[in-house]
Parts: structure tokens; sequence; C-alpha cells
């Protein structure tokens, strides 16, 4: 206790997370020991494969960048509509609309020029992701019809309609799987790096992360959303527009997914593949909620799973460890992660301290 | 004996102390009332005797035990009960669910709904309250909802009870009868401590009265030796004025009308028939009424939030029917709502950002869509400077962790800030102290003194009184009578709120 | 760059194989290319590692990772990789790479092709002469059948069609009610949409659907109709309700794959249809008695004709 | 007409592993726990069903034991969500997350299997002949011969419905959700009923589970759920958390599932039937939104 005191205040603000974040994953990867050792393999060589794969050099780094920008762009969406408590479930949907649309005009629109090109595959991905959650947003906002419930249907919906168009109508000559053409080369979002498939969707999700941090922390809007997400019918009171507001703030997160899957397209595929997403919406929901609806929260999010994700391949393929094995690991820490140990932990040090002191004078 | 012992009690919210160090002895089968300023501790105070919230040090003693209660359970179990000042009902249920919560009438699994009704409606006519047992708290008032409050605990025959705030949203006939049936059960030989903003109440039914200022105790004196003006001085550290002067003022043109207008509830029940009514600048128009006739939806209407089936409103001559609170408050409207939890403040938002609410889009606050963060905090600096609003030095807190009257304050401040040219209060100083009270009302009247205009809706008589140049008094969802302040007396007034009226109005315009 | 290829200190030939979507456990595809490679492993002696991607986009890591890791021969199932693969085989000349079900052209890949068509042809001519056979099992004389397929997509569609232009070729009047179960491992679906089908008169459903097959197979069974099984010889799942099994002899590509790793010599393009037995109907163990001799004469005779050109089976990837 | 029973009788085949675990969840919805983790209770009680009954041959062993291992995932959801004060979709998702590793995992490791495991000794359960019943015309035809699990169901609907409305337990279950200062304050033990509103849950998706691997079909399959837990989600919010509401959303995406299956033989492409169900309750909640938007007079959207 002393020392935690010693501590002082302006340190342990960013320590303090840090901190919280670590235990959990150190409890994640105690309990995966066991688990791993049950099958055999040497959980030390296991995490060591998964950190070196995951972190060591620049082509694991890169890597795992790669693995982190679709989930920092869902994790985004997904913040934005829950800050305003508004139960965005549908941002694989959006994801997928995005995806198709940017493909697309990834190789429809011959002739254009190389980064025009991109940008309008990734305002076409970005709209036709805003279009698609309008639907949840117009029957919440006039219906007040429960948008998780829309969302998490639609989500369905998109999928099986992608996937019709990658089969029939776009299906690419000769291809035996629900995959369209190619796009133009002056479509692609180009790679950094030879042997890395980082690419500038990287830089796009940070661009738009640093838009989504200002919007929420500096802009009028980030205010109402605050507001709405925490009590709408004060905010309805006070003159906000509320029905407007859900459009708005659906629209943007639609966005952000929409952009999220023309990322994926555009730097990863280079041509729509039906189902090509291992539910990064999904998982940018879960990183939305680790992360707090907090931008900041978001991008640390994001990069663990990129870590685990990059490195749990790297345990696969070097050591062995089975795929089903790396999930159980993902989720105990994604179930550690959701208690916050330090705070509850020191919630319990200071009661029990509490009581002990009063039994003492009594 | 001693029932109740508290000795050195203290309690810190992070850094802040709430409660610093108080004793305080309440004899058993006595009334013991507790004063203090808002924000002075006292329902903290009340909330760990209850088991509520756990002392960060310091002991109590129920009957010369010490307890450590860790919850209100164990608080219960000991015979103590509470009336919260913020209403622990469940929306959804119906008064006599949520009396007997936790006390079920129970036959194999089943509950005996009908009996509990029958047991619950008893003790209601018992007490003479207006309440109806099978109504859903969500569809009552929140005066009803006081006394659902209070008939909770009457209905489970506790030793201790203690009253938050009971009388803030009563009517001034229940506040009598809950102050006599409190002085009926003292002579019982319970114990009974109560904590109330109206120093006449607490003349009227105390045995012994302790004043905290700040969290800090200043004194236990006996009722009997003190006036109203010397409690006052103990709570605040001043002399107060109890009545409020104000000057003649000249009333101008027609600011608002409403042109009989009727309205319905979502459940489908009218609850406006032809209300017609006007306010001029420079004028302060009291809407009088037993809580639950019809003025929450008057003030509803006239905020937006609920839609006429017919009649008109006009504002500065045009017809604001399907305006949304949006479209009024650029119109300058100012609105402070009665239920401040829900509609006045953001209780997990910050009191800097609760400040600005509703007028965050103006230059002064937002260029671009960029919130001007500097400004924001300088302006909620200066208003809780204007508006003396306590214990918030820290405007990024929570602005649910203020006190009752100080979050009132807020809102207050936010809306006066805005310079609005009509105001509508509702309830403005409900649970707000008197030193809080005086400064608020000196602040309607300043306004009304720039030509402005305001309309004050409040269940509480002598607030009408005082403030209003001219009073509405409402029944069953109608205007049953219109009066001149100087023309008519608090008695009349009372009789109107009954729905007696002989004949038609006595003032027209 | 500078493989580390060193071939391991017994100088022993190592063999990489990359799962499709789904991995091992499907108990079709993924896990017959499995069985080959297991095999090669016991009898060429050859060092094999299998591994499950998560997603597609992990293909190019995976496949440079183990052409780094001095595999001789990288093989993946997983169609997606194609793109991908071109560059990377660029890049590591000294690694053969195998890539199954599409073709990509380049100096050390092989494409290892399927005529699933031809196989599911045979399939549906089978299904169209049995159903209307009314003493087996619990078929009735309508002209009938059905098919399962996890999605509605051309990997998919390749075998219905094939499935479809064999039973017309034996009864253009037979009528193929067609149902898709939109999820790979979905068994409760497989056998509700079995049911369904069977209630509108199809007695033999062929199933192209994973794990959802099982549903089918189940769902067969529990009306005594039959099922077909595709990609590995299925007919044990229900013995006697597995009319028979489209198989895809993925093992033997792969263990033909890894005899030619220890050569080091590579085709750059292996079709394998019916002629190669690439593609074959299972042997019939539980159902060849059951049914009419007549009607497996009548398949080797289409199978010759289809293996000499003269009658030809669409292959809807094609176009 | 005949057509038309038939689709019923599917449409409660269909319903049951949706219903169960939708009125489950509706114990915890209503004690204001968002258990997104049905999903994953599902999972595991299908998982242990089917290695049970393969192990011991007994179904009621089986049964007893899939029950078990959802309560037990319940246990650990209520105690990282409730006690250990998690947030609780993150628990849940979490949750989901290693209950489909740890199915796959245990399944390779321990039994040798990957993907799909059966196996002949897989007892599971028969449809029931029930007597009177099906001397009912109509009625015999939708819901005679069904699996238990169907009956268990609509029993579930039934003492559902009791017992959040007649009984102590769910009016203590409704104020923790609704004002849980108010059940604390009048002394209920506010963490404990939160824990049994779980438990419930995940004891029924436990059924759910057995429903969907020893009813429908003898085997495990990875994931063989396929997102019926987080339909029966969809149906708790759209029946607006009442057992009734609930089991109706569960029974018209049932309906419209098996309806779908039926229209497959429609020359329409696949996606677009397949989509029907899922276009079908967000039209039902459209229309049962627009009917009670009209009905209202005071303005805006109230908070949850
Ligand atoms: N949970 C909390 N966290 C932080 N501060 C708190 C909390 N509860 C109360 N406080 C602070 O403690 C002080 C005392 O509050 P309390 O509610 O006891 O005042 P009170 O005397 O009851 O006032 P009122 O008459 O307005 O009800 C206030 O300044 C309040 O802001
Ligand atoms: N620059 C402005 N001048 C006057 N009123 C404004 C201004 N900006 C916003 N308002 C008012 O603020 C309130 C909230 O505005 P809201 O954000 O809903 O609409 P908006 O301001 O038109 O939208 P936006 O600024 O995002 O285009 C409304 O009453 C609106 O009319
Ligand atoms: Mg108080
Ligand atoms: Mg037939």
């Amino acid at each position: 206790m002393g020392r935690r005191n010693s501590v002082n205040k302006k340190q342990k603000k960013w320590l303090l997370p840090i901190i919280s974040s670590l235990i959990p994953v150190m409890l994640a990867f105690i309990v995966g020991s066991f688990l791993i050792m049950l099958s055999g393999y040497k959980p030390l060589e296991a995490y060591s494969a998964l950190f070196s794969g995951a972190l060591s050099g620049k082509i694991a780094i890169m890597n795992t960048l790669f693995a982190t920008t679709p989930l920092i762009l869902t994790g985004l969406a997904t913040a934005i509509a829950f800050k305003a408590n508004i139960y965005n479930m549908g941002v694989e949907g959006q994801l997928y609309l995005g995806a198709f649309t940017a493909a697309f005009l990834g190789f429809t629109l011959q002739g254009t020029p190389p980064v025009i090109h991109v940008f309008i595959c990734l305002i076409g991905g970005a709209l036709s992701g805003m279009l698609f959650a309008l639907i949840p947003a117009i029957l919440k906002a006039f219906f007040n019809v429960n948008e998780m419930v829309v969302t998490l249907m639609l989500n369905y919906a998109a999928i099986l309609f992608t996937t019709y168009l990658a089969s029939f109508p776009f299906k690419a000559p000769g291809a035996s799987n629900a995959t369209t053409i190619d796009i133009l080369p002056s479509a692609e979002l180009p790679r950094f790096f030879q042997g890395s498939q980082l690419n500038g969707g990287f830089i796009v999700a940070i661009g738009v992360f640093i838009m989504v941090w200002f919007l929420i922390n500096k802009m009028k809007l980030g205010y109402e959303m605050n507001s709405i997400g925490r009590n709408i019918e004060f905010s309805e009171y006070v003159g906000m527009n509320i029905a407007k507001k859900i459009i708005v703030i659906m629209s943007i997160s639609g966005i952000v997914a929409g952009l999220a899957g023309a990322g994926e397209i555009l730097g990863t595929h280079r041509r729509f593949v039906s189902e090509f997403s291992p539910d990064y919406g999904w998982t940018g929901l879960t990183i939305a909620l680790l992360g707090k609806h907090n931008p900041v929260g978001v991008l640390a999010g994001a990069l663990l799973f990129g870590i685990l994700k990059n490195g749990g391949s790297s345990m696969e393929l070097m050591v062995g460890v089975p795929r089903s094995l790396i999930d159980v690991i993902q989720g105990l820490i994604i179930l550690f992660l959701a208690v916050d140990f330090l705070i509850h932990h020191f919630s319990l040090v200071t009661k029990l301290k509490e009581r002990f002191n009063r039994k003492k004078v009594a | 004996m001693n029932n109740i012992e508290v000795v050195n009690l203290t309690k810190k919210f992070g850094d802040f102390v709430a409660i610093n160090g108080i004793n305080l002895e309440v004899k058993k089968g006595e009334i013991h009332a507790i004063c203090g300023e808002n924000g002075a501790g006292k329902s903290t105070l009340m909330n760990m005797l209850f088991g509520l919230i756990e002392p960060s040090s310091g002991q109590i003693f129920i009957n010369g035990e010490e307890v450590h209660f860790q919850s209100p359970k164990e608080a219960i179990h000991q015979g103590i009960g509470m009336v919260h000042q913020h209403f622990k009902l469940v929306p959804s249920l119906t008064v006599y669910e949520n009396i007997l919560l936790g006390e079920e009438i129970v036959k194999g699994f089943k509950i005996q709904q009908r009996k509990e009704y029958e047991e619950v409606q008893k003790t209601i006519d018992h007490y003479n309250f207006d309440l109806n047992g099978k109504d859903k708290i969500q569809d009552i008032s929140v005066g009803a909802q006081q006394r659902v409050e209070i008939i909770k605990m009457l209905h489970r025959n506790v030793d201790i009870l203690i009253l938050d705030e009971p009388s803030a949203v009563l009517t001034p006939q229940e506040t009598d009868e809950l102050l006599d049936n409190l002085i009926a059960l003292r002579n019982s030989g319970k114990t009974i401590i109560i904590i109330t903003h109206k120093l006449d109440e607490v003349k009227k039914c105390a045995d012994r009265i302790t004043v905290i200022r700040h969290g800090k105790f200043i004194g236990t004196v006996n009722n009997k030796d003190v006036n109203q003006q010397e409690i006052a001085k103990m709570m605040v550290g001043r002399d107060v004025k109890l009545d409020l002067q104000k000057e003649d003022s000249e009333r101008g043109n027609v600011v608002l009308l409403a042109k009989n207008i009727n309205a319905y509830s979502d459940s489908g029940s009218q609850v406006l028939y032809d209300v017609s009514m006007n306010v001029h600048e420079g004028e302060i128009v009291g809407i009088a009424g037993v809580e639950g006739n019809g003025q929450s939806f008057l003030m509803n209407a006239l905020s937006g939030m609920l839609k006429l089936e017919s009649g008109e409103i006009i504002y500065q001559d045009n017809s604001i029917n399907d305006k949304s609170p949006q479209a009024l408050r650029d119109m300058k409207i100012g609105l402070v709502p009665e239920d401040r939890y829900l509609h006045g403040l953001n209780s997990t938002m910050s009191i800097r950002d609760n400040l600005i609410a509703g007028y965050h889009w103006r230059k002064q606050f937002c260029d671009f869509g960029v919130l001007q963060q500097k400004e924001i905090a300088h302006h909620a600096k200066d208003l809780i400077e204007r508006f003396d609003i306590r214990n918030c030095d820290n405007t990024s807190l929570e602005v649910g962790s203020l006190s009752g009257g100080n979050a009132q304050k807020i809102v207050i401040a936010r809306e006066m800030s805005m310079n609005p040219n009509l105001l509508i209060l509702s309830q403005p100083t409900r649970g707000v102290d008197i030193g809080s009270i005086e400064f608020i009302h000196q602040q309607i009247i300043e306004f009304r003194r720039k030509k402005k205009a305001v309309i004050v809706i409040s269940s509480e008589l002598s607030e009408v009184m005082t403030l209003s140049d001219r009073i509405y008094v409402m029944y069953k969802g109608r205007v049953i009578g219109e009066r001149l302040t100087k023309q008519t007396s608090k008695e009349e007034i009372g009789v109107l709120m009954a729905g007696i009226t002989d004949g038609e109005a006595k003032f027209g315009e | 760059g500078s493989t580390e290829s060193n071939a391991n200190e017994e100088g022993k030939i190592k063999v990489a194989m990359i799962t499709s979507d789904g991995g091992l456990g499907d108990r079709s595809f993924n896990d017959s290319g499995y069985e080959g490679l297991k095999k090669a492993e016991k009898e060429l002696g050859i060092e094999i590692k299998v591994v499950e991607p998560q997603d597609v986009s992990e293909g190019e890591k995976y496949l440079t990772q183990l052409a780094q890791n001095g595999y001789n021969l990288v093989i993946t199932l997983n169609l997606g990789h194609e793109k991908v693969l071109k560059d990377i085989a660029t890049q590591y000349p000294d690694t053969q790479f195998a890539i199954f079900n599409t073709e990509v052209e380049g100096d050390n890949i092989t494409s290892v092709l399927f005529h699933e068509q031809e196989g599911s042809f045979l399939a549906g001519a089978l299904a169209a002469m049995v159903t209307k056979d009314e003493g087996v099992n619990n078929i009735n004389g309508d002209s009938v059948i059905g098919f399962v397929g996890g999605v509605d997509s051309p990997g998919i569609n390749k075998f219905l069609v094939g499935y479809k232009e064999g039973a017309k070729y034996i009864d253009p009047q037979t009528k193929v009610i067609v149902g898709y179960s939109n999820s790979f491992a979905d068994p409760s679906k497989g056998k509700e949409i079995a049911l369904s089908q069977i209630e509108q008169k199809a007695d033999i459903i062929y199933q192209v659907a994973g794990a959802t097959g099982e549903g089918v197979m189940d769902g067969a069974k529990s009306k005594n109709v039959f099922a077909i099984g595709v990609d590995s010889d299925q007919d044990y799942i229900a013995e006697g309700n597995v009319l028979t099994s489209v198989m895809k002899r993925v093992d033997i590509a792969v263990y033909d794959l890894s005899k030619s790793a220890q050569s080091g010599k590579y085709d750059s393009k292996i079709e394998l249809g019916l002629k190669e037995n690439g593609v074959q109907l299972s042997e019939m163990k539980y159902t060849k008695d059951m049914i009419n001799p007549d009607y497996l004469s009548k398949i080797d005779e289409i199978k010759e004709k289809i293996n000499n050109g003269e009658i030809k089976v669409t292959d809807i990837t094609k176009n | 007409m005949d057509e038309l029973l038939i689709i019923l009788h599917s449409t409660f085949r269909m319903t049951a592993p949706i219903a169960l675990a939708a009125i489950g969840g509706v114990f915890a919805h209503r004690a204001g726990v968002l258990n997104v983790a049905l999903e994953g209770m599902m999972l595991v009680g299908a998982f242990t069903g089917v290695m049970v009954s393969y192990l011991t041959g007994s179904i009621l062993i089986a049964v007893l034991a899939a029950v078990l291992s959802s309560m037990i995932l319940g246990l650990l959801f209520s105690v990282f969500g409730i006690t250990l004060k998690g947030n609780v979709i993150i628990t849940g998702l979490a949750i989901n997350t290693i209950v489909l590793g740890l199915t796959a995992y245990i399944l390779q490791v321990f039994f040798g299997q990957r993907g799909v495991f059966s196996n002949p000794k897989i007892i599971g359960l028969e449809p029931l002949d029930i007597p009177i019943l099906r001397d009912i015309p109509i009625l015999s035809d939708i819901l005679n011969n069904q699996t238990p699990m169907v009956y268990v169901s609509l029993l579930a609907l039934i003492l559902a419905h009791f017992v959040l409305y007649h009984t102590k337990l769910g009016l203590y279950i409704r104020t923790v959700g609704e004002k849980e200062e108010a059940a604390y304050s009048v002394g209920l033990p506010v963490n404990k009923l939160k824990y049994i509103s779980v438990l419930i849950g995940s004891f029924l998706c436990g059924l759910g589970g057995v429903n969907i691997a020893l009813e429908n079909v003898t085997m495990f399959v990875e994931d063989m759920t396929v997102g019926r837990g987080f339909i029966a989600l969809a149906a708790i919010f759209s029946g607006q958390g009442t057992p009734i509401g609930t089991f109706i959303f569960s029974f018209l995406f049932g309906f419209a599932d098996a309806l779908q299956i039926r229209l497959q033989s429609l020359n329409i492409p696949g996606a677009f039937i397949q989509m029907i169900p899922f276009l079908f309750i967000v039209l039902v909640l459209t229309v049962v939104g627009i009917i009670s938007v009209r009905g209202r007079t005071s303005r805006g959207i109230k908070n949850e």
C-alpha cells in the first residue's frame, strides 16, 4: 500500500490502466499454460512463439499492425454508437456491404487515376455502410424499434446478399468460389513493404481514429453522444433532436464500418471474397466494450487482438498448438479483462482495512 | 436511554469529507429533527444509520449496542425504517406491490395479490393518504410517490423511523396529516428522525433539533428553546430573511397565451381540459394545485414534450403547438423541469457539461462544431460562484454526487444564465434549503424586474403566494380559478385547490 | 530473399499442408487431404505438418512462413490463396507449391483440379434410377430427388449442376428439389431441410454441406430413404441409408504430390476426374446389394461415356 | 392445409431451442443482466450431453450433465459479471469464445475427433406419442410426435410466466432489474437474485443444447448452435422481456425459418429466400413500432 501511495498522481494516471490490463492477461496466460501442458506442449515455448511472432522484428510488428487494422475500424464503429447507447450490432453487415461496394467500384471504374480511384472506392464503401446503417437508425428514430434486434437480423441479410452478388451477377469467370474479379491496380491500397501485408488501410484506420477521437472528445456531436448515451430523456428535454442525432450517429458508425470493409478489400483481398471476415464486427464489439467506448481504449484493444491474432498463428505454425486452444486463451483474456481487478481489489483492500481499524478502536 | 448514538462518525467520498466527526444522540420515543443546508451531509448521515453506505470511521450504537451495518437488510432487522429523499420505488409495479416489497403475502408459491391490495389500502386509509393501491408508480405524481414511500415504512411497523425530507412534495393538508401521524407514532413509543427544510414543520413536531453544517455537528437544541429565525441562523451561519420583499412591477405585452388546450396522456386518458392562460412581460404567474391535477402535463405541453389534441399555444405571436423542446429553446424559453434527475440533469455527466446542456451549440461554447472547453470551464466556475452552488470545486465531477439542493441550483443556474424571455419553472425549490430558497426566489424576482415573463408551477402554496403576481389554480386537469395575488388569500386558494368554487371566477381579463 | 531452406539433418523431405475453410474435422475435403498426407508420412518417410489458418487473409503469412521454414512442398487446399500464391511462389523459387481447385500459373506451382461435376453426374444418374424403385427402403415411385448445399455459391453449385445433368440424362422428368442451409455446421437445419424435401416426395438427397450434411444423412435415416455423401466415403455414417458417396480423392492427390516431392519432379497442373479416379463413387458397401445391379452397369456405361467425351458435363466454374 | 400443418409441426421443432434459450434469458434480462452467453451455454449443453450420452449410454445422465455443465457456465458468468462486477457483455462474449474453443479442444485432445462427433453409442431422445393429444384432430398433427424438449419449451413458457408474475421470486427479479436501489433498500439479496436469474437461464439453455444435439440429431458439431443464442436474444428484446412476447417472437422466427425451407423450391435465388426469417422479424417489429408510436402523445424516446 505504502509504495502505491508514493507513486505520484500524474504517474498513477497512466500506470493504472496498464497495470490493470496486464493482470488479466497474465491470469489468462497462467490458466492457458495448464491447458497447453495438458495437450503436451510447452507453455513457455508456445508463449514465446506468440510474442516473438507478434512483436519481434519489423515484419512481425507490421503484420501485427496489419491484423489490427480492421479491428481498429470495427471497434470504433461500435464504440461510436455504444457511446450514445445505441446498440449497433450490425457492424459485421455494414462491413460486408462496404466491402462489396468498394470492390465493385474497384473493378468497374476503369481509367480512374490511382489515388482518386482509391478515394472513390473508400467513399463508396463508407456510403454503403452508412446507407445500410440508416435502416435500423430510421426504424429506431421514428418508430422506436429496437436497433439491437434489427442490426442483428440485418447482418444475416447482408452476408447472404453479398454472397449472392459474388456468386451470381458478379462472379469472376472461372472462379470456383464466390469471389468477384480483381479490382484494378489503381484501386489498390499499396503495401508499405514487401513481405508484410500491412498496407494503406492502416493509414486509413489511424486517420479515422484521429477523427473519431476528435469528434468524441472535442466536438459538439461528441458531447451530444455522451449526453444521449447517459440519459436520453434529459437530452431530448434540453433540446437535442434525438431522432436526428440517432440517424447521424448511426450513419457515422456505418461509415466507419463500411470503411473497415472497404479497407480490407482494397488493401488485403483486392477483390470481394464472400464471407471474408472472421467476425471482425463481433471482435470490434468486444474491443469497443473493453475500451469503454473510448477511442484510445479501442486502439489499445485492437492492438491486443492484433497481437493475439498474429501471435496466435505463429504459435500454431511454430509450436503446433491447436487453433482451438488459441481461441480458449483469447477468450480467457477477454474474460479476465472484463473485470476491473485493480479497482475492485483496491476497494476490497480498503474495505478490509477499514473494518480492521474499526475493530481496533472498539 | 439513547435509542441511537453516533460517536465521532466520519464519511469520506474520495478526498471529500461529507461527514466530519459527528456526534448525535437520539432518545427513545422522541422526534428528532435534523436541519442543515443542502449538502450539509444530512442524507449521508442517515444513509449510514440505515446501512446504505458504510462509515469511513466512527461508531454507531443502536440501543446501546454497536452495529456495523453492511446493508439495509441488517438495519431493517434492527427495526429501522427509512423514507428516502430519492425514491426507491419500482415504476412498473403497483402501489401495494411497492409497499409490501420484501414482505409479500403468499400462499404456497403464489402471491395473494388481492389480499395484499386490501391490506395495504387499509393502511393507506388509516393514515388518510390520497392513494390508490392499484395504481402503478409510473402513472402517479411525484407527490403520490412520496406518500407511497411513507406508507411503505409506516406499514412495516418499525421502531425507529427515519424520514428524509418526507414533505417536500406533499400538499399542506397531507403534511399536516403526516405530522399528526408522526406525533401519534412518537406517543406510542417510536423513535423518529426527520430531515426537513421547512422550519414550520420542525417547530410543529420536533422534540429536539440537531443542526449540521458542512458535515460538522453544530449543536442539538430543544425545540421549545428556539424560534425559526434562530434555527435558520444555526444552519446557514448568518441571518436569513424568511419572508421575501418584492416591489410592484409594471406588466407589459402578452408573452405566452394558451387557448383552450386539451391533451391526452400516453395511456389515452384526457389530462388537460380546455386550459387557457397567459403571461405578460414583467409578470410572474403561479400555477397552484394539488400535485397530480394536471400541472405536470401542462408543463409538458408548454415545454413541447406533450402533443396537444386541440387548442393553441401562442408565444410572442407565433403558434408553438408543434414545436420541439429544441425549437422552444431557440425561441428563448427556459425550462426548469419538475423531475430534476430525469429531465433537469444528466446525473452521470459532469457538472460542467450539465451547465451548458441545451446551450452547448451556442457560439460562445461551440465554434464550427468544436466545443470551447476553456470557455465552458470558465462558464461553470462563473455560475457556481454566482449561484452559490456548494461542494463543486471540481467541475468535472458527476452532478449526481451533489446534494439535492445543489443539484437544483445547477438547473436553475443553467436556465437563468441563458437569459430567456420566458422562464417556466416547475417546483423550483423542491428540496432546497432555506438559504437557497431565498436566493432562488430573489433570482426569479430579479428576472421579473428585467421585464421577463415567468411561470412558476408549484405545489408549495406559500411559494406560489410569495412569488406570483397572478395565480391560476388547477383542479383535475382544468383551470378552475384565476386570482390576483394581492386580492386573494392563502385560504381562498387552498379552497380552490380542493376543487371548491362558488360560481364564476372573481377576476377576469 | 535468402531462404533458410537447408533440408533438415536427416535430409528428410518436408511437406506442409494448409487447410481450407472449416479446417480439419470436416470429414470431407480437409480430412481427406490429411489422410493422404499421413499416408505419405508413413509410407514415404517424409516429415509433415498441417496448419489451419483462421481466415483467408492469413494465407500469405502461412505460405511465406512455411516456405521460409524450409518445406520442400507447401500445399494449400484453400483456393482463396490463389492471388497471394503467385507472388510468394516467385519469391521462394526453391519451394514447390500446390493449390487445389483453382489454377494458378507459375514455375513452382502445381494446380490440382477436380471434376466434381463428373462424380456428381454419376450420383444424379444413379439417384434418378433408384428413386423410382419402390421396393427399396421407403423409395416412392415419383421421380423426385433432393440436393442440400451449404451455401448458394459456385463451389457448391458445381456439384448441383452435375447432379442435375446426371439425373436428367436418365430421365428428363426428374425433379430436383434444392435447399441451402446457409451454414456448414448446422446438422439440425440440414435434417430439417431433408425432412422437408422428403415430405415433398424426394427420396434421395445429395448433400454438399459439410457437417450440416450429417443432419441430412440423419434425416434420410430417420425416414429410411437415401442420402448421398460427398468428398470422402461417407457410406458408413448411416449404413444402408447413404446410397453412395461422391468421393473426391484429395488423399490420393496429396499423396501423389508428396511422392513428387521426393523425386523433385512436379506437374504444373493435375486434373482429376473420373478417368483419373480422382473423382469416383464409393464402393457402396452397404447399398450395393439393395439395388438393381443393372443400375450399376448403367453407371459404368455412363462413366465410360464421360471418359471418352461422349457425355459432356458442365463445369459452371469455367465461365 | 396439410402443408400448413406440416410447416407448423416443423415450426415447433425449430422454435424449441430458440424458445428455451430465450425464455431462460428472460430471467436474466428482467434482473437487469444482459446475457449474451446464451449461445455458449447452449453449445456447452449440446457438447456435454453428447459426450456423456456416449460415455455412459444413459440419456438421463446425459441430460443432467448437459444442464449441469450449462449451469456451471452460468455460475462462471455470474462470478465474473455479478460478483466481480465485470462488464456482462464482455463476460458473455468471452464465455462464448471459450466454449467454442474448449469444446473443439476437448474433442480433439480427449476424443481424438475433429469437427464432428457422432457415434452409434450416442443415445438421443425420441419423439413422444402422447395418448390424449394423439386423438385431437388438428392439434395432434401439429403437436403430437414432437421431441420432449418441444414440450419442455411450452412448459417453460407457462412456468416462466407464473414465476415472473405470481411468485415472490419473480417479483424480486423484476424489481432488481428495474430498480436495484429499491430492492436493496428493502433488504432483498440483489446479487443472489441475479445469480438465480442467470442460472435459470443456463438451466434452460442446457436443455436447448440437448434439443439441438440429442433430439434433432444425435451428434456434436463444433459451433452447432450457429447463432441461435443470438436469435434468442433478439426474441427477448423483441418480446420486451415478457415470457409470452419472447415466445411469440421465437415462434415467429421458427415459423419463418420453416417456411423458408419450403419456399426454397421456388425459383428464386437461395439468398433471398434465406433472408426471409430475418427480414420478417424486422418487418414485424416495424409494424409494431408504427402502431405504438401512433398512439403516443408524448414526444421522444424513453430511457431503456
Ligand atoms: N456518493 C457520493 N459521492 C461523492 N460525494 C457525495 C456522494 N454522496 C454525497 N456526496 C456529497 O456529500 C455531501 C453531503 O450530501 P448529502 O446528500 O448528505 O447532503 P444533504 O445534507 O442531504 O443535502 P440536501 O438537503 O440537499 O439533501 C454533498 O456535498 C454531496 O455532494
Ligand atoms: N449555429 C447555430 N445557431 C443557432 N442555433 C443553433 C446553431 N447550431 C445549433 N443550433 C441549435 O442547437 C440545437 C441543437 O442543434 P442540432 O445539432 O440538433 O441541429 P443543428 O445545430 O442544426 O445541427 P448541426 O450543427 O449538427 O448541423 C437546435 O436548437 C439548433 O437549432
Ligand atoms: Mg439530502
Ligand atoms: Mg422416388
